[in-house]
C-alpha cells in the first residue's frame, strides 16, 4: 500500500466541489464591501487540490487497511465490539432526525423528543436508578458529569468530600475523570481476580470519602460478589457508589446497578447498545442517579406532559439545582438514536438474551484456551475474561503481545494485552453475543495454534501480512510528525482543470 | 456450548451474581419490533418534526445547515471505518491512523496552526479543554477570562468544568456585540491562564482578535480563538495572527445538525504546547521493515497510560466526525472553502439588508459575517411561527439564553433572534423568506 | 481468502429478516384456509439461515476481492470505466424517485415524467436523431430494438430486407441482436485499423440490405473518415445506417451520429453518462432515431403538453405503429436517472470537455507506450486505442494476457485483450477522462516494466498477489458446478437461536 | 501533456473527424449546474411524485412494494460492488463471481431448479428468452402457446421479439380468470415449442400449473412457469412440479420499485438444457495452484464469443440488482420467505374479504395468493382518485392493457382494478383503506 496522502496527490486546479456565485444582484454587496480588509484572510488556505475521482480512491483503499467488526472477528476485550445493525445505521439518517437544528421548537421537535424521553425511561428501567441524563457526550464525560452531580449534592449538604476511591483495574478514565472533577484519587491495591479486598477499601473510608468507582462485572470478567457490602459500607460514610457501565453488556436484565448498591452510572451506548465505534468515536454517556441525586443533573432532561386534551407534550427543561451544561446542545443524538432503535429492536425478552448469549460465548471460549491460557479469574466468567500468556512467555518466550499481533496474520483482531495490570501478560477477550461457535471454535483454534508455533520467531516477528509490522514508537515520540503539508514543488498540470475532473 | 463449560444452562452462568440482586421479572421496555415495523415507527415519527428536510433552515447559534457533498457520506458510511475500534493496534489500523493524521494536517492548514489534535468532543469542551491546557502551560490555575460574547453555552460548560475548582472565570461583557478592548486589559494579569475569544463570535459579530491575541500575550496568558471553520477560507486564519490555541466547533465541515450531536471538537496549537495537548495526536513513523506507517504518538499524555495525570479524561473522541470532517476538505479545497465563505457571507448581508429595509434593526453595529443579531419590528415569537407556517426554520430566539448575558446586553437582546445565511441558500429562499415575513 | 459459500456457513436456527404474524383477528383466515393444499409448498427452501453479521462480513470480505473503479485504475478498452459521481447514486435514491410504481398514473407522477422527457430531449440533442425512446434495458436490447424499429419500417415500406452488415471489429452483440431479430448476419472482412473497406462493402450492398450497423469512432479507436461516403452509399440502396454508441465518449459535442449519416443508434448509459457498471449491469440503453423511424419505436414515449392554463403536463404515449414493448414497464430508470443527473452536471461545456478530456489522456497514454506496444491505428486515436504486443511475445515470449495478468499485481485492472481480432495480440485500452496524469504516467511505466521484465517466468506465472491465479476454465466448462447447496450434515446449534443473533 | 503527444492543442485530435461532420456549436444542454444546486432540484422534482414513502402502496401488476431489509443497501452500495465491471477478468474479480454463484445457488434452492444462470433484464425478456431456448432445445420453431393469464406486458414482449420471425404465438383465453386446461389441450401439438404459464398468474390467481406442466410434456413441449419469487415460501416451488424453465421477475427480492426498472430477470432450468440456457453462467472451478475459485462458465453460449450464433444477445445484465437479491434471499432464509409470504397472502384476504363486505366484486372465484382483480361499486377511476387523497396508491386499473385480452376476458375486467398485500402492509393500514373507499 501507498502513504502518500491527499497532500502528496494534490494537484493545483483539480476540483470536487464547487459553488455557483449568487445571481448578480444589484443589492448584493461584494465580500469586500460586506467586511473591512483587516478581518480578510490575504491568502487562501493551503489546502489540497483534488477531483472526488482522487478522493474516493484514496479513502475507499485507505479503509480497507483497517480490521473491523464488518470485515473481522474482534475479541477486544472490554470495548463489546459487536455487530452493529444496518437498519440503525440508516435510519438515523432519516430525514426529519438527523436534520433537525438543536434550537429548534419543542412544537417542531415532537417526534424527537418523544424518542429521547423514551430512552431517558429505558436507561432508567435497565439501570434500577430513577433519573437520567443523555447528556454527556461518551462514557469518560458519564464519569466525569456523574462525579460533579454528586459533588453538587455534598455541596449543597454542606459536606467536604474530597476522594474518590477505585481499584487497580479501573479503566483509566475513572481517575482521569476524578482528577478532571477536582478529587482527589486513590487506587486500590493490584489484585489478580480484580475483586475488592473489603478490609483495604474500608482502611480507606471516612467522611472526606465522596465515591467509590467500580465496574461491575469488573474489567477481570467477574462479578463483584461482595458488592452489596461494598455499597453498604460506602453509604455508611456517607459516600456514593459509581457503577462503570463498560460492562454492561454481561448483565442487562440479569441484574441492575441501582439494585446492588450503585447510586450513580453511566452507560456506553457504543459498547452496549451498538453505536458503532467510528474507528475511536463517537460514543454517548447518559448516566443514570438515584432520586436523591436528579435535581443536580445537567440540563437538558426531556420531559412529558399532557396538554389540556390529553395530548402528550414533550419538552425539555434543567433540573432545579442543575450542575449546568457539560458541552454544548443537548447531547451526541444520532448515537443516542442507535441505542433506541437497539433497545426498541430486542425488548426486554431480547435484551436479557444479548447478555445471556454473551456470557455463554466468553464462558465457551475460556473453556476452549483455559488449559495454555490460564485463567487466574477462574473457570466461569461474565462476558469477557482475561488470560495469561504468562506459560508461554515462559516456555516458549512467546508474549501476550506476541500472540496478540500473529493473530492479525490469521484475519482475527488482537484481543487487549496488558490490560488491566493486575494480570501479568494479560489477554482480554470479549467475544459478545453476536458471533458465532464457528468463529470462537476458529479463534480458539488460532490461539493453540500461535502458542505451539514450530518457529516462535514467526510469532515474534508477527504480523507478516499486514500493511505494517510493529512501528517504531519511540522514534515517533521522539521527534513528532503529525502532520502533511503540500509539497514545495510545482505541479504540471493546467492551473483550472475541466469540470470533468470533478464529480459534479 | 454448556457441555463444554460444563454447565447445565445458561442461567448457571450467572450464579455469580448474589442471589438478592437477580431481577426475578422482565425489564419494563415491551416487546421487539421487527426491523420492518421498527422502520415504519421511526419514519413516523421523524415526520412529526420539522427538519431541513421540511424546511428552509436559517437556523444559527453555533450549529448550521451547510451542504455536505454526497462523498462525505459515501466514505464515513464504510463498514471499515464506521465499524473499527480506536486504532491501538496500529497494523489493523493503518485506514484510521492516517485517515486521521490528514485530518491533523487539514485542521493545520485551514486554521494555520503547527499542530492539531485528532478531534475532542464538540466545541463547548473543546474551549473548556482548551483552557484547561492553557493553566497547565502558563502554571497559572486562578483565572480564566472570556468574552461573554463567546457562545453561552461554551461558556457555560467552561463553567460547569471549573465549578469544583478554585479557579475564577472572569468575563467581560459586551453589550455592544464585540468586545472593548479596554475593559479586557483591565482584567488581563498575572494569574490569567488564558483569553477566549470567538471568531466570528456568538452574535456573528467580528471581534478585534488580531489585538485580542496580543493582549494576551502581553499577559503573559495564552490566546485561545474559537474560530467558525466555515469562515475561514474568507477571513483571517488565526495562525496568522499568533492565536496560541485554537478551538473550533467542526460541525459545518461536513457532519449533519442532527440535533445538536455527534458533532467535533477541534483543538489546534502552536508546536511548543504540543505535550500538554489532550486528546489523541496521530504521528509519522516507520515500522520494523523500515516502511512509513502511521501510528498514535505521544500516548504518554492520556488517561489510559497516565490516569489521573493525564492531559484530559477523554477516550472515546469523535472519530468519525472526524473521518467526515477529512473527506470534506479534500473535496472542498481551498477553492471550495472560499466560495462556500463568500456565498453564505454575501447572502447573510442581502438578507439582513431586505430585512432592515421591512423595519427590522440590528442591534449591533460591528462587521459580522455569515450571521446576524436582528429585532423584527413584531413579536419575535410570533415572526418564528410565521416563518415555520410560510417553510423556514429562524433562530434561535435569543431569550432562550438570558441568564447567560449581563443586564446591559441582555437589553441589547430583547426580542431578537439569529438569523444565519450559509451557501445553500439561494437569492430565490431569501426573497421568499423576506416575504413570508413581510406578510 | 476463503471460498466458503453462505450455504457452507448457514446454521439451523440462525436469523436475520422476520417478519411479525398478523395481530389475532377474527376476519383473518390462516393461509392453509384461503389456499387449497394442492397449491402449497410442503416443506420451506432449503435457504442458507444466516445472522446479519454473518452476510455483512461474509459479503463486504467478498466484494474488497473485486478490483473496481473506486479503488483501482481500470483501462477496459471499450467498457469506459470512468469515475461514478457519488451524488448522482444518492440522488436516485431519493424518495418520491426510487419508490414509485411503474403503473402511478400519469398525475401521480409529473416530476419524474418531466425528468423522463428532458433526457429524451438531451439524447436526442446530443444524437442529432430526433427521436429518442428510453425504454431498452442494455446496449444490447437498444441494437435489437433499433433493428425491429428498422424492420417495421420496412415492412411497412413493403419492402423485404433481411440482410445486416458490420464491420469484424464490431462487438458481439451487433451479429447477436441482428440474428434475434431476423436478421442474416454478413461481417466484412478484418482490417487492423477497423476501417471500412469500401468496395467489399460495395460488393454487399443490395435492395436485400437492411442495415449497416457500426461502431464510430470505431472500436481500433479511430473516427471512421468515410463515414459519409459510407452513409451515402447505404441511403442509396435504401439502407439504413446503425451507429453502436459504445464509443460516444469520444465524440459528446463535437460530432453527431445523426450529423455523420447515422439514422440509428443507441447509447450506453452505463458507459458514457456514468451509471455505474456494477458488476455486469444493469445498464439502459436508450435509442434515437430518426424522424421516420419515430412511429415505429416502442412504447411508452414521454409527451409534454400544456393544459388550459398553460401549465406543462406530462405523459407516456405509444408511437402509431409502435413496435411494441420489449421488456415491461418503462424502462431502467433508476439507471436513466444516472444519466440525466450527470448531463445537468456538466452541461453543454462540460460534455464537450468530457470527449476532449477523454482523448486527450487517450493520445498521451498512447504516446508513452508506442515505442514498445505499436500501437496499428496510427499515432493519433480519439477515445481508446488498440495496441499490440506482438513484439513483446515475439522477442521475449511474453504475451498480451500475460502483461494483462501481470498488471494485476501492480493494482491495475487488466486492458482488454484479444479484442478486436483485427489487431493480433491486442491490448485495448481506455484510460478515460476521470483518470490524472499521474495515473497515466504511472500505468505507462508498468506496461515497459512489464515488457521489459528481467525473469519473464514471473510474467508468464503472473498474477501472484491476487486471491486466485488462472482459474481453469476448460475444467470449470467441461463438468459445470453451477450451485452450491445446503450442507447435508446436521449442526450442532440449537434449532432457534436468540434474537441477539439476528441484526433486529 | 500535448507536447509529449506532438499537438499544439486539444482540438488537433480531433482533426479525424471530417470537417463537416464537426459540431460548430454547443449542445443545447444549458449550464452545469453544482451538485447543491442538483441535489436542491431533484429534492423538489421528487416532491411532485407520490410514491410509497408518501403513500401506502398496494398496487400490483407484477410490480410490488415489499420489504427490503437495511443489509441488501449496505452490501450493494459498496463501490468494490457496484464500480466493478462484468467479471471476465476472474483474478480481479472473485468477489462478483462467488456473489453471482451464490445468487444462482440460492435461486435453484427458491425454485427447486438445478440450475441458474446470473441473470436476464426482467421477467418480460425472462420469458421470452425461455421461449427462444424452448425453440433451441425442442428445434420446434413454429409455434408457442402462452396464457392469457400471463401478464400482458410479458406477452407483449414476447410478441416483440417474435415480430420479425415465423413463429405462430398462440394465446389460450382465460376469461374466468384462470386457464380453461381443456382449451390448452386443443392447441398443444408437435409443433409446439413451449407452454408459458405465470403461477399466481397476472391476476393473483392459482392457475392449475401441476397439471399444465404434465400437458405442455406430454406434447414434447418444454413447460415455462413464470412465478412470483415472494410467493415461494408458501407455494409450491415448481421444480417439485417437474416444471422444465421457471422464469420470474425478481423484483421483490429486495429491489426498489423505481418507476419500473432496473429489475431482475431470473432463468432458471432442467439440469441437462445448461448448454441452451441465455445468459452469464458462473461455476466453480480450481485455480493454477489448485485452490477453489470462480470463474465465467460456458462463455461459448455468448455473443462475444459465438456472436450471432448465441443463445440470446445479451452482454450487460442486471449483476447489481442479483447481487441485491443474493443479500436479501441470504438475510430472508427458509423462515423469513415463509413469513414474508404468509403475512402477504393473510392480508390480501383479510382486504378483500372487508371490500367485499362493502359491496366490492371479484370477477374470478380462483384462489388467489396476495393479489386480486376487484371491482368496487363505484367508478374505478374515481376509487383510485378517492383512494390517493386518502394516502393510498392502488391500481393498476385494468382497463390500461384492454388490448391485450379478448373480448369475453375484458368484460370480466370492466371497472376493475387490481390489489396487491404484501408483507409491509399492516392490517391498520388496510382497516383505514377500507374506510377510506367506504367514505
Amino acid at each position: 500500500h501507498s502513504t502518500r496522502s491527499i497532500f502528496d496527490i494534490s494537484r493545483s486546479g483539480r476540483r470536487s466541489t464547487r459553488f455557483p456565485e449568487h445571481p448578480a444582484n444589484p443589492e448584493m454587496s461584494s465580500v469586500e464591501e460586506a467586511i473591512p480588509a483587516e478581518f480578510l484572510a490575504e491568502e487562501m488556505a493551503p489546502l489540497p487540490e483534488l477531483a472526488e475521482s482522487d478522493i474516493v480512491r484514496h479513502y475507499v483503499n485507505l479503509s480497507t487497511l483497517n480490521m473491523s467488526v464488518d470485515t473481522h472477528f474482534y475479541p477486544l476485550g472490554s470495548c463489546t465490539m459487536k455487530f452493529n445493525p444496518k437498519r440503525h445505521e440508516r435510519l438515523a439518517g432519516t430525514p426529519g432526525l438527523i436534520d433537525m437544528h438543536p434550537y429548534q421548537t419543542a412544537e417542531t421537535s415532537q417526534g424527537m423528543l418523544k424518542i429521547l424521553f423514551e430512552l431517558q425511561e429505558m436507561l432508567a428501567e435497565i439501570a434500577g436508578l430513577p433519573a437520567v441524563s443523555l447528556h454527556p457526550a461518551a462514557g469518560a464525560q458519564g464519569e466525569f458529569t456523574a462525579l460533579l452531580t454528586a459533588a453538587a449534592y455534598f455541596r449543597d449538604k454542606g459536606e467536604n468530600r474530597t476522594r474518590v476511591i477505585f481499584p487497580s483495574s479501573a479503566h483509566g478514565t475513572n481517575p482521569a475523570s476524578a482528577a478532571l472533577a477536582g478529587f482527589e484519587c486513590v487506587q486500590l491495591k493490584k489484585s489478580a481476580t480484580g475483586l475488592v479486598d473489603i478490609e483495604e477499601l474500608q482502611a480507606h473510608l471516612d467522611d472526606q470519602t465522596a465515591v467509590f468507582m467500580i465496574t461491575n462485572p469488573n474489567t477481570i470478567g467477574m462479578f463483584e460478589p461482595e458488592i452489596g457490602r461494598i455499597s453498604q459500607m460506602l453509604h455508611d460514610v456517607g459516600g456514593l457508589v459509581y457503577i462503570d457501565g463498560a460492562n454492561m453488556n454481561a448483565i442487562l436484565g440479569k441484574t441492575r446497578p441501582g439494585d446492588f448498591g450503585g447510586d450513580m452510572m453511566h452507560y456506553n451506548v457504543h459498547k452496549t447498545f451498538t453505536g458503532p465505534h467510528g474507528a475511536g468515536g463517537p460514543g454517548a454517556g447518559p448516566i443514570a442517579v438515584r432520586d436523591f441525586l436528579a435535581d443536580y443533573l445537567p440540563a437538558p432532561i426531556v420531559t412529558k406532559q399532557r396538554d389540556e386534551s390529553g395530548n402528550e407534550v414533550y419538552g425539555l427543561s434543567r433540573p432545579a439545582k442543575s450542575i449546568g451544561q457539560v458541552r454544548s446542545f443537548f447531547g451526541n443524538v444520532g448515537i443516542l438514536l442507535r441505542g433506541y432503535f437497539y433497545l426498541k429492536t430486542l425488548g426486554a425478552v431480547g435484551l436479557r438474551e444479548v447478555s445471556e448469549q454473551a456470557v455463554l460465548n466468553a464462558n465457551y471460549l475460556l473453556s476452549q484456551v483455559k488449559d495454555f491460557l490460564p485463567v487466574p479469574g477462574g473457570d466461569v466468567c461474565m462476558h469477557e475474561f482475561v488470560a495469561s500468556a504468562s506459560p508461554v512467555l515462559k516456555d516458549r518466550g512467546i508474549s501476550a503481545m506476541d500472540i496478540a499481533k500473529r493473530l492479525l496474520d490469521y484475519g482475527v483482531h488482537a484481543p487487549t494485552v496488558y490490560f488491566p495490570l493486575d494480570v501479568p501478560e494479560a489477554m482480554m477477550m470479549e467475544p459478545t453475543e453476536t458471533e458465532s461457535k464457528s468463529t470462537l471454535d476458529r479463534y480458539a483454534a488460532l490461539l493453540r495454534t500461535i502458542a505451539t508455533e514450530e518457529d516462535p520467531e514467526m510469532v515474534h516477528s508477527a504480523p507478516h501480512t499486514t500493511p505494517v509490522c510493529r512501528p517504531d514508537e519511540v522514534k515517533a515520540a521522539r521527534q513528532p510528525i503529525l502532520k502533511a503539508t503540500l509539497p514545495a514543488t510545482g505541479v504540471d498540470e493546467p492551473t483550472e482543470e475541466p469540470l470533468v475532473t470533478r464529480s459534479v | 456450548m454448556l457441555d463444554a463449560i460444563g454447565v447445565s444452562s445458561i442461567d448457571e452462568l450467572f450464579n455469580t451474581i448474589p442471589e438478592n440482586f437477580r431481577l426475578g421479572r422482565d425489564l419494563n421496555l415491551g416487546d421487539h419490533v421487527s426491523e420492518m415495523e421498527l422502520t415504519a415507527q421511526i419514519q413516523q415519527l421523524a415526520r412529526q418534526n420539522a427538519s431541513s428536510s421540511s424546511h428552509v433552515c436559517l437556523m444559527g447559534g453555533g450549529a448550521y445547515d451547510h451542504f455536505i457533498p454526497a462523498v462525505v457520506d459515501e466514505i464515513a458510511s464504510r463498514g471499515e471505518y464506521y465499524t473499527a475500534y480506536t486504532p491501538y493496534q496500529a497494523e489493523a489500523s493503518q485506514g484510521s491512523l492516517q485517515t486521521f493524521f490528514e485530518f491533523q494536517s487539514l485542521i493545520c492548514a485551514l486554521t494555520g496552526m503547527d499542530v492539531a489534535n485528532a478531534s475532542l468532543y464538540e466545541g463547548g469542551t473543546s474551549v473548556s479543554e482548551a483552557a484547561f491546557m492553557a493553566m497547565r502551560v502558563t502554571r497559572r490555575h486562578k483565572k480564566v477570562v472570556v468574552l461573554e460574547s463567546v457562545h453561552p453555552e461554551y461558556r457555560q460548560t467552561l463553567q460547569t468544568y471549573l465549578q469544583n475548582l478554585e479557579t475564577e472565570l472572569v468575563v467581560v461583557p459586551t453589550p455592544s456585540g464585540t468586545v472593548d478592548l479596554k475593559q479586557v486589559a483591565a482584567v488581563m494579569d498575572k494569574e490569567t491562564a488564558c483569553l477566549i475569544v470567538q471568531q466570528p463570535n456568538f452574535f456573528g459579530s467580528l471581534e478585534q482578535a488580531a489585538e485580542l491575541t496580543r493582549m494576551a500575550k502581553e499577559a503573559g496568558a495564552l490566546s485561545i480563538v474559537s474560530v467558525d471553520p466555515l469562515s475561514l477560507g474568507v477571513l483571517k486564519r488565526p495562525g496568522t495572527y499568533g492565536a496560541d490555541i485554537v478551538v473550533a466547533e467542526g460541525q459545518g465541515l461536513g457532519i449533519p445538525l442532527q440535533f445538536g450531536g455527534p458533532f467535533l471538537g477541534i483543538l489546534a496549537c502552536d508546536e511548543k504546547y504540543v505535550r500538554r495537548m489532550p486528546g489523541r495526536l496521530i504521528g509519522k513513523t516507520t515500522d520494523s521493515k523500515g516502511e512509513d506507517c502511521y501510528v498514535l504518538n505521544l500516548q504518554a499524555r492520556e488517561q489510559h497510560i497516565r490516569r489521573d495525570k493525564a492531559t484530559s479524561n477523554i477516550c472515546t473522541n469523535q472519530g468519525l466526525m472526524a473521518i467526515r470532517a477529512t473527506v470534506y476538505l479534500s473535496s472542498m479545497g481551498p477553492k471550495g472553502m472560499q466560495e462556500a465563505g463568500k456565498r453564505s457571507c454575501q447572502g447573510a448581508h442581502y438578507l439582513v439588508n431586505q430585512l432592515k429595509a421591512n423595519g427590522w434593526k440590528a442591534p449591533f453595529a460591528a462587521p459580522y459575517f455569515k450571521e446576524c443579531v436582528l429585532t423584527p419590528p413584531a413579536s419575535v415569537s410570533e415572526v418564528v411561527t410565521q416563518a415555520q407556517e410560510g417553510g423556514f426554520l429562524v433562530g434561535p430566539v435569543l431569550d432562550r439564553f438570558t441568564d447567560a448575558f449581563c443586564e446591559e446586553t441582555q437589553e441589547q437582546l430583547q426580542n431578537s433572534l439569529l438569523l444565519a445565511v450559509t451557501e445553500k441558500r439561494t437569492l430565490e429562499e431569501l426573497d421568499q423568506l423576506v416575504g413570508v415575513l413581510a406578510s
